[in-house]
């Protein structure tokens, strides 16, 4: 799997592979060799990485992955290989690529109504968002396909948290 | 907190008076018994002298424990609680008006033979004047606008030779920014340190001096890391410190805890501050080496039983230092962050006492300061006592909210640090954001990290989520207009 | 983890060995490197010598710190660490096997002078003989069967005129019992206190005493409370106690922190046991009073550098003891608990330190032993000790599984503890499960959170919990068996 | 509300009403008062009961409810008085009475079939389980009507634990 990240405006490729518990990782040249194991206690993951020890947070904020490791924490931007292509042509196009749909406010995903694939028109509902006793429909503005589906059911969400993108339709 | 774990080991039942976003704080859980006196503003509340004494009285309160902040430096509290017939566990009331008034509190220090920064008693009306003021206080001094304040309207003179200048031209600003020009001299401290004295009074004549507190290190006048002794102080210079802030507390009659505090200079030279009538947030360094428990003793003198020790307080015994943890962002100018604490694991182990305000679930009120916890080790000397502290430092998971732990870390593995080399300025001389930058590895570390969150979450949420349930009113996202309420 | 804490201190890079179940152990997860070894089962991983030394060689380690148990003692493992290169931190092998065989010890104690408890050298055999015997040890006297053990097969005789009828029971019974009626006797130690003593050898040639422990609070010879000093002991006999552990270790020229145990009559008497060549889980009530840290005085003395301190050891300060939180149920018999731990929150304040090996969420393996956490306090003398313990134990929250906690509240409240007389068989005498039945305040609250549950639960349930999804293939739920798997 | 409770096999009558954060309680003819809060730290409460201060956790077990209360557990019995009344006359009755449907094994209930008020007949299911990737229908065996549903979708029970129970058909 290869996905694009930025850390510190740094854009990297990473290319990784994951097999039970392991995971290689490959950034600018260098192999990682892990070992992996969620924690109960929440978002925290225990990382042995070539056999050093490392205990790391990890929550999505709205647009970026945060990492608290030893206490500081990095904001991560992690995206597939397609949102970086679909990026450089929006960016390109002048805002002519896709649209992504965020939470207006914090809140709790009831339903999600796409997914991946799914064309949807402008105007149509994509989510459903409950807050303060409110529940309040998420509407695509210019319509497309889905790419990708970033909140689940249930979720709790902040405000500008984006919870569905669409990729322009082929032309 | 801190009160309640004393009380408890005293038999005695803790009480605590809560306000409404405090009430599933850690105070309000541990205590014996707990009643609210109002909404979270502190004025509304914890600053509602009225309510306070009148909601003591109603639980039938025999005493009450300030703290270290709201009414715990007001006479006029110390003064209800008397009328009420509750014991305020402080000094008189007097004494807090006394040493309240600055002007008041360097009088009694020049009274009790205690050193004040040299300078001219009053302003000074001419060049000439000066010239001569700067000559008998010794260079370099400190030109002051009388009206000035907060760092505006004074100038460091080095040299005799730059005093014209200086004084025309601070004179202008003063003038221009203040409209008056008065002006006055006094020394100016190189490198000032902030050491203060913890002396313990019984109400009955004695008192002691319980060892120094170096708090040099601080971002704003706000004290980052606390400890004992001073790596300054020999000996004699630690007798002749404790006698003088002795001294001040016998002047004024004074009674229970209290900290005389200092600026010194780097040869070691020390000058009076002022006197803070009441326990410090640092005052676990001293019992540290001291093996006291001082709220212990606070309460033995209340009661009027004097001492818990007998002809002198016990020899201090090794280094310790604190610090405090902090809900603030030091890569943003040391912002402060809310939230809820997610996740905890405090440090343990030899020589480590962590005292957090804090528990896992926990919403920091948005309406108190963001002390989450007071990290303090002890070692048998400086050296150790650093090594632990950077040790505990990195066992510290306190999550959430952003805190000032690597901050720490960085402060307790600087050089001069190490050295012992403190001053007020020591951050704006050392520290950049660009210091807590991650390194390599811990930024190889963050990308995998992420990279594996990133394939978890993908896995969840391209399984198929069905669109269950009848569809809704619609409400754009963009008008951010709320719907029809759930049933 | 303890042992991490002081590696850290000392910059010293710590790399931990896992079993399969203790990959999410707080030791791992503290560690700067870990490596796993095995399955769950100790011999197939942490008793696998080959595999430990194997991987202890690969990651490049240049010493093992063994710890408590496993080959904490293990004559062995020390043995193949040398063969390998690697500094064993602990004893010469040599040392470990002569300690290890209880008669040689006991030859080492009586060669050094040390007392052991009087008694025959070997079987008397005639009623005659052991008349004369138990006249020269004194009564009261324990008759013993050679070959028994196990509380089995053994009588106490009080006075002369009982011994004829005892030796005639005790003699018919052993000979039922084992097929060998040889008997011995023994002075009988009523009330016996375990007391040990804490040494340090330089290996070469210096020894010192760093204290008493008492662990006389046991339960199935589990310590469950230790504490230094010992309120049993006076300046004098604590002298002579730690000079006849001194004259042991230098007999047989220990090196490293050892651990001597005697029983102790309840005139302070007292009697050779054996030698423990590692360090006690109870070592930190060592480390309060003397400010020690005794694994790194062990890591200087394998690096051989001696001691930390020069001509002696800092003289101890005021009062420490230590309580082993369990996962068990003092109210089912202290049945072993399994589970997961569900919430934490851990006492803190002056004179405190809790070393936990548990975290939230943490699954405690079924393989190892269920101690949680040791909480240590330290007080100005043993009242203030106690106090501080009580307050601590009533701040310990530990939740998801059954814990000792309410017991260990029960004992440091109890009046004969809080005297001081303890023996080993202070449980059998004043504990019963029904010290622990709640009281009529704590049932009251009990069932009001029982009901508010059973209000917010019903409140959830009775709400419409429709029925989706298509039918699957029925199972009874009798037959308990098991249906076709989940896509 | 009224509930039966038993405690140290002993069974008291308890009736109780909450307004907000308030809640009054009658035991033993012994009134208490209480401002009680949901820690956000798991299933714990803090109780300032006439202004004593206590914190419990309480455990839904098998049978009981476990109250967790300064270090020590203790087992309560909650029950309605419907269900007092449907167990004494089922032990009247020598078993004539409801039946229990429980949990055979600790797993996660992914169905409840049935409502309060529903008649079930003798052999339909009640409520589907999973554990160890397999599912598993619950039937009833004898029948009735739908007294409690003890138990929610998506719920962790432990072996044992009653999921549904069921009161028998008027006559």
């Amino acid at each position: 799997m290869k996905l694009w990240v930025t850390l510190e405006g740094r854009d990297e490729e990473v290319e990784f592979q994951t097999e039970g518990d392991r995971l290689w990782l490959e950034v600018a040249g260098r192999r990682l060799d892990a070992d992996f194991r969620r924690l109960p206690d929440g978002e925290v993951y225990s990382l042995l990485v070539d056999g050093l020890s490392y205990e790391v947070r990890v929550v999505q904020e709205r647009e970026t992955v945060d990492v608290t490791l030893r206490g500081a924490t990095l904001p991560v931007e992690v995206r597939h290989p397609l949102e970086k292509l679909l990026q450089s042509v929006g960016r390109g196009a002048g805002g002519h690529g896709g649209e992504t749909i965020s939470a207006p406010m914090p809140g709790l995903i009831v339903a999600i109504r796409v997914r991946p694939g799914d064309r949807v028109a402008a105007g149509a509902s994509v989510a459903v968002i409950e807050a303060m006793k409110m529940q309040n429909e998420l509407i695509a503005r210019k319509g497309g396909v889905v790419s990708d589906v970033l909140a689940a059911e249930r979720a709790t969400v902040a405000a500008g948290q984006p919870i569905v993108r669409l990729a322009p339709e082929a032309p | 907190m801190r009160i309640i774990r004393t009380l408890r080991e005293l038999d005695i039942t803790s009480i605590a008076l809560f306000s409404e976003p405090d009430r599933t704080a850690l105070h309000v859980l541990m205590a014996d018994e707990a009643y609210p006196i109002g909404p979270g503003p502190s004025r509304e509340s914890y600053l509602d002298l009225e309510r306070v004494i009148e909601t003591a009285q109603r639980v039938r309160a025999d005493a009450i424990h300030p703290g270290y902040g709201f009414f715990a430096e007001s006479a006029a509290f110390a003064r209800a609680c008397e009328a009420a017939g509750i014991v305020f566990i402080g000094p008189a009331p007097e004494t807090i008006e006394a040493l309240g008034d600055k002007l008041a509190a360097r009088e009694a220090a020049r009274a009790a033979g205690v050193p004040l920064v040299p300078g001219t008693p009053g302003p000074v009306d001419s060049l000439a004047a000066a010239r001569a003021a700067a000559k008998t206080i010794g260079y370099p001094v400190m030109l002051k606008a009388a009206a000035g304040g907060g760092g505006k309207g004074m100038r460091m003179v080095r040299a005799a030779r730059q005093l014209d200048a200086a004084w025309t031209l601070t004179r202008g600003e003063a003038a221009a920014a203040f409209g008056d020009d008065r002006m006055y001299l006094e020394r100016a401290i190189e490198r000032p340190r902030h050491i203060e004295a913890q002396i313990l009074a019984d109400g009955r004549g004695r008192v002691v001096f319980l060892g120094e507190r170096e708090c040099s290190v601080q971002r704003r006048h706000q004290k980052l890391l606390e400890e004992t002794p001073s790596p300054l102080f020999d000996a004699r210079r630690r007798a002749a410190f404790g006698a003088a802030a002795c001294r001040i507390a016998k002047q004024v009659g004074y009674r229970g805890a209290g900290t005389v505090e200092f600026i010194v200079d780097a040869r070691g030279a020390f000058y009076f501050l002022e006197v803070n009538t009441r326990l410090q947030v640092e005052h676990p360094v001293t019992e540290m080496v001291t093996g006291l428990d001082l709220v212990a003793e606070q309460v033995r003198i209340a009661e009027g039983r004097g001492f818990s020790f007998g002809a002198r307080p016990p020899a201090p015994r090794g280094w310790a230092m604190e610090t405090r943890i902090i809900a603030e962002d030091p890569a943003r100018q040391f912002m402060p962050s809310v939230g809820r604490i997610e996740r905890v694991r405090f440090p343990q182990g030899p020589g480590v006492r962590n005292d957090a305000g804090v528990y896992r679930g926990y919403e920091i009120p948005i309406y108190y300061d963001s002390l989450l916890a007071k990290l303090v080790v002890w070692g048998e000397d400086r050296e150790r006592a650093r090594k632990r502290l950077a040790r505990a430092l990195r066992e510290f998971v306190l999550e959430g909210v952003h805190t000032n732990i690597a901050f720490h870390r960085w402060l307790v593995e600087h050089p001069e640090f190490a050295a012992g080399r403190l001053s007020t300025g020591f951050l704006d001389e050392h520290f950049t954001a660009e210091a807590l930058a991650p390194n390599r590895e811990a930024t190889a570390v963050a990308l995998l990290a992420a990279a594996l969150h990133a394939r978890e979450e993908r896995g969840r949420v391209t399984l198929p989520a069905a669109a269950n349930g009848a569809r809704r009113s619609r409400w754009s996202t963009e008008t951010r207009r709320i719907g029809r309420p759930v049933r």
